[in-house]
């Protein structure tokens, strides 16, 4: 359904992409560790154009683009295909809730406002903000925001999903909330690719893991075996450092 | 002060310089009709370091903020009609360049000066809008122009509109200037109507009180509007 | 147009027009250093907590912001000593530079009082919570860890102010005040007005340059005193 | 003379009162500051030989703008000021006007050679002829919209503008305007003179009088006393001749052989 | 060494503390836990005076103070005695870090320049952070700026040390770092107040733990017997969502 080809980008001297493929399946839930620095986010933007990649393909379904050279009308086509969750959450802060879920299909997508509505109210309500369609961003929790966020990408009903940190800038306790939506989408049979520090998402929700590190794919598989036994010595490190000691063995 | 005010006079020239309010009003507006999207456009390419453009405008932003009003006015007053008329004689265009209203050249040098103003003031609003909205704008499938007139202009408006309300004060100060391009407005109004006897103490008060009122309404009107573009805005409870 | 235009004219009014600098960085000088605490003071009435004082410093802000340089100017040449003369003083010797300065004074603190409100505002009320943590007095944590920030926040607005306050000449012409703008008024009028084209834009040459010097100076100016603030700013 | 006491000169006619002669330092050649920052003019000129007959007065010249000096005047931050000011009814109210005249001055327009038959304003109005703007606080304006009220019929366009940035004869000789007021004396040192800086057009344009008129220094209310000491001086200088000497050197003429047919 | 009672604070209609009690020993190490909004916050700050409580006693080994009516000596003799870090670092972005160190010290404490630098060195030495001296707060990483912070705070020599989310603003992999350096300061016998997220910061080094919710103190106890055995509903409910599912059964 994906397919990524040898991505490359560099800012300045700095080499960040150094060659990654990548295929996804539909109904795949990909989670993406790493570093920081590594180039996770760096990954998502290219994939999605808001970053121009220096190489590579981008084979979606039946049409294959060149991320480098790709035309407008070529960005717009793989653009409506993707949705992107932010970090930041990213909602438009001149808009309620509803409309930061209906401008892309209002504007983008040319429906009618009532269909729009609809179908934002639906993705509203499977987030569990029945109540704040009307409510400004700075009037939302950092939870409930991000909720929004996933609800916008939601309700493009796009063949795949990119998260960038969902929850890494949310309260603790917020966390969960997110995760939980998460989940459910991702056992709806949506297809994702997540980047993310949660280990319980990854290991609960996702049917593949991939480290990245220096800008290349340093080890891959499914969860269970990357938790558990992971090859690569770079790996081994990173789970040190980023679970509790003991949890690790846990599992 | 000594000897009283000559009230008669007083009220009355008060009522002749109102006369000259709808021409303030009229340059005000139309300059500033120009000034913002020009204004907008060219804090773009500011921001975006397009080449020529860039260049031009920071040049012209310096040369705008870095001499008087009044001597800019004197320079477009005084060159304009030299340019026209040698370039109408050139190219034989049959146009009396000195049948103009004042009042272009009023519109040239406030609109002008208002736009170099104006590019500041959005250049640091836009760059107050972080870069994830468009970003976002782009992720659900918006065009660049899309997102520009539904998400960043809104945003950036409401940023830059205490800044522009000052600008906007400003320049209905500035068209006092008018005076010096025969632009029958509040100053030149109160000035002749003062030459007959001498009646000048008078006519500044008037022009005081008019400036005052119009100013300060302006600012209400303002912060009016900043309330209602800001109901986004309302601080994050809990 | 070359019947009227002689660009030997602008080099000419140059040399003649640079001494009366002198006197636009006098009164400028002046009030920026009188305008700066007048706007200190204001801006330290609107931050405290009385509202009395808050109404006055904000109402003294509007009115001045709404009045236009020429009748404040005349409402303080011809005020200031009809006050003053109900107490005895008779001002009418002042030199005018006086009231320019006066007026000018007034409007640059209206200025400033903005300038440093906002200045101080964007300034995290960490940093002054941190500074009393450590064990810093109140007075200790404005002087050394506020102020200094604040500082760097208000310098090119600092400018901005000044330059404004520079091209404010004409004005100080109406009293009979002599800077650089009032000597190009005098060399227009030696030539029965005739070449005032050239002469003005040899006077926006010297305002222009002026203003680039000045732009550049606060420029520095920041950089220098920002240093801590590098990262921050490019993070 | 009314004799009454002045407020601010005392009884001690022997103490030298310094009063201040407000001048508007830009108006050459009537009055204005020269290279040398000297004040200087047909009217600082003659009130410096005013100086010299009042041994009980000591002038203090202050150079400034027309504005400020109507304004200071009126206030008595000037004891008495000079501009070329003509004399109008309303203006008695806020000012004392003396007895004797301080000068004359010589008004006319400017025009282009071929408008040069028209030597009057009514000619000037009745062909619809546009007028280069002059400042509102100058005599000229006054003297035009004193035409227009006694005119309604006929009046001449008038305009209001800036002192400085208005150029007559170029603007009349480019064309922007038909025709412009001004005095002699500008006109003289500028296209007749030969160093003149539009000497240049003496074929193009000409100046055509229409008025002399009186001018007249602008004293104080309070200054009866002072007035009438000018009075006696300047009927002193006319008696010789110093007035003629000083319009000849200023304006080019002495306009005081026309004295006959002045009629304000 | 440290008594506080009876606090209590409100913003407006919000009560924030309603009367907590806490006693903390010379050495202890206190950590508080609680859901958003529950006034941890709060607390360290009236404790610090950064916020003025509406009635509560501080006693401080043998001084008393109203924590309402304190006067300025007070005030400033409690401080004296505390530190605080900060979950925004605040460090003096006109400051280096040696001077950071030092400001307090030389200014507040009247330290000659040479012996606050000395001891500016050494607790910039013991965070790890040789070498960053003369880098200014904008030229440090998130984890660097917080260890600064913390150096500050140890260089000052207090009683106690209070920490308010120390880690929550920095990227999980630096919060490794600035728990490490926590960890180091709390075994040479610091007595600190702890708010955090960081479970196994609480259970690895706290030698108690404290539940507020709603303004008051729900529970408290030693870590092992809070995490395992929470007695309280409240804190049961807190507890799974904050822990991942299985890591609460297997410390
Ligand atoms: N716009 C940019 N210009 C220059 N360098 C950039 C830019 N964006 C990212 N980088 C650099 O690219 C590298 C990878 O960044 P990226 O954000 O992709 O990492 P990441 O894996 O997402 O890290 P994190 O976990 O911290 O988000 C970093 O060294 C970063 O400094
Ligand atoms: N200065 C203030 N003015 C008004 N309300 C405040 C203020 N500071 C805190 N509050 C309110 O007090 C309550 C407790 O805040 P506090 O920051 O102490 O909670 P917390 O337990 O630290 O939460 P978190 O885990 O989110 O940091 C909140 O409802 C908050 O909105
Ligand atoms: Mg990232
Ligand atoms: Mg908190």
């Amino acid at each position: 359904m994906l397919e990524i080809k040898n991505i490359h980008k560099s800012f300045g001297d700095n080499i960040v992409l150094n060659g990654i493929d990548l295929k996804i399946e539909k109904g795949d839930v990909v989670v993406v560790l790493g570093p920081s620095g590594s180039g996770k986010t760096t990954l998502l933007r290219c994939i999605n154009f808001l970053e121009k990649a220096d190489q590579g393909q981008a084979i979606f379904g039946d049409t294959q683009v060149d991320l480098k050279k790709a035309s407008k009308k070529q960005i717009y086509s793989i653009r409506k295909r993707t949705a992107f969750v932010f970090q930041n959450y990213n909602l438009f802060n001149n808009k309620t809730a509803l409309e930061n879920v209906t401008e892309g299909l209002i504007i983008g997508r040319k429906m009618t406002k009532e269909e729009a509505n609809k179908i934002g109210k639906d993705a509203l309500d499977k987030v569990g903000l029945f109540e704040k369609y009307d409510a400004y961003p700075g009037e939302l929790s950092g939870g409930q925001q991000q909720r929004v966020g996933i609800a916008r990408a939601v309700s493009l009903n796009p063949d795949i999903i990119l998260f960038d940190e969902p929850t890494s800038a949310l309260d603790p306790e917020l966390v969960g909330e997110v995760l939980e939506v998460m989940k459910t989408i991702a056992k709806e049979g949506t297809t994702m690719l997540v980047v993310t520090h949660e280990m319980s998402f990854a290991k609960d929700v996702a049917n593949r893991v991939i480290f990245m590190d220096g800008g290349v794919i340093v080890e891959e598989g499914p969860p269970n075996e990357f938790f558990q036994h992971p090859k690569e010595e770079r790996t081994q490190r990173f789970l040190k450092r980023v679970l509790p000691e003991d949890y690790i063995y846990n599992i | 002060m000594s000897n009283g005010l000559d009230f008669e006079f007083l009220i009355d020239t008060f009522f002749v310089a109102l006369t000259g309010v709808p021409v303030a009003i009229l340059i005000t507006v139309v300059s500033l009709a120009i000034a913002l999207p020009l204004g907008f456009i060219l804090a773009l390419t500011r921001i975006n370091k397009m080449l020529v453009l860039n260049q031009f405008s920071r040049v012209y932003v310096s040369f705008v903020r870095g001499t008087p009003v009044i001597v800019q006015i004197f320079i477009i007053y005084n060159s304009v009609p030299l340019l026209l008329a040698s370039i109408f004689e050139k190219y034989n265009i049959q146009m009396d360049v000195y049948d103009v209203n004042p009042i272009w050249y009023a519109l040239i040098v406030f609109s002008l000066n208002t736009t170099a103003t104006l590019i500041e003031v959005f250049r640091s609003a836009i760059n107050t809008v972080s870069k994830g909205q468009l970003e976002a704008a782009h992720s659900v499938g918006l065009t660049t122009v899309q997102a520009f007139r539904r998400i960043i202009v809104p945003q950036t408006l409401v940023v830059a509109l205490p800044n522009i309300c000052n600008a906007t004060v400003n320049l209905i100060k500035a068209t006092s200037l008018g005076y010096a391009m025969s632009l029958p407005e509040i100053t030149l109004k109160a000035q002749v109507a003062a030459n007959a006897s001498y009646n000048y103490i008078e006519a500044y008060l008037d022009i005081f009180i008019i400036y005052l009122i119009i100013c300060s309404l302006v600012e209400y009107l303002f912060k009016r509007l900043e309330k209602r573009l800001r109901k986004y805005q309302i601080a994050p409870t809990a | 147009m070359e019947e009227y235009f002689d660009s030997t004219y602008i080099w000419e009014s140059i040399p003649a027009l640079l001494p009366y600098l002198k006197m636009t960085f006098f009164v400028a000088g002046l009030s920026v250093l009188f305008g700066s605490l007048l706007g200190l003071i204001l801006a330290i009435m609107k931050l405290g907590e009385n509202k009395v004082f808050q109404n006055i410093a904000h109402g003294y802000t509007t009115v001045l912001r709404c009045t236009p340089s020429i009748v404040l100017l005349f409402l303080i040449y011809y005020g200031v000593p009809a006050i003053a003369m109900n107490f005895g003083v008779n001002l009418n010797d002042m030199s005018s530079v006086f009231f320019v300065v006066i007026t000018f004074t007034l409007q640059f603190g209206a200025l400033m009082s903005e300038v440093i409100r906002s200045a101080y505002e964007s300034i995290d009320r960490g940093q002054y919570e941190a500074a009393v943590s450590v064990g810093l007095s109140n007075m200790q944590a404005y002087r050394r860890i506020i102020f200094p920030q604040a500082f760097v926040v208000a310098l090119p607005n600092f400018g901005n102010a000044l330059l404004e306050l520079m091209k404010e000449g004409a004005l100080a012409y109406t009293i009979g005040l002599i800077d650089v703008m009032g000597k190009a008024n005098l060399i227009i009028a030696s030539n029965y007005n005739s070449h005032a084209l050239e002469i003005y834009i040899g006077l926006s040459i010297i305002y222009w340059v002026l203003s680039i010097i000045i732009e550049q100076f606060f420029l520095k100016l920041e950089r220098v005193f920002s240093k801590g603030n590098k990262g921050l700013k490019a993070a | 003379e009314s004799g009454t006491a002045s407020s601010s000169d005392g009884d001690s006619a022997s103490e030298v009162r310094t009063v201040k002669v407000a001048y508007d330092q830009s108006s050459k050649p009537i009055s204005y500051l020269d290279d040398n920052g000297n004040a200087t003019g047909y009217d600082v000129e003659v009130m410096k030989l005013v100086d010299e007959l009042l041994p009980e007065y000591e002038f203090e010249y202050v150079g400034t703008t027309s504005e400020d000096l109507l304004i200071g005047v009126q206030q008595g931050k000037f004891q008495v000021g000079v501009k070329n000011a003509f004399w109008t009814e309303e203006r008695t109210e806020n000012f004392l006007y003396p007895e004797e005249f301080l000068g004359l001055s010589s008004i006319g327009l400017v025009l282009t050679n071929e408008n040069a038959h028209i030597k009057t304003l009514e000619d000037f109005a009745s062909e619809g002829f546009t007028l280069a703007p002059i400042a509102a606080n100058n005599a000229q304006y006054t003297v035009i919209e004193e035409y227009n009220q006694e005119n309604p019929d006929n009046p001449v366009k008038l305009q209001a503008g800036d002192q400085f940035s208005v150029d007559v004869i170029q603007w009349v000789n480019e064309g922007r305007v038909d025709g412009g007021v001004t005095i002699e004396g500008p006109f003289q040192k500028q296209v007749i003179a030969e160093d003149g800086p539009y000497h240049n057009l003496i074929n193009d344009v000409v100046y055509n009088e229409f008025d002399v008129i009186k001018t007249w220094p602008l004293f104080n209310l309070d200054e009866q006393e002072f007035a009438a000491a000018y009075d006696e001086a300047i009927k002193q200088l006319k008696e010789e001749k110093k007035l003629s000497e000083l319009s000849t050197e200023f304006y080019g003429r002495d306009l005081f052989e026309v004295l006959e047919s002045v009629d304000r």
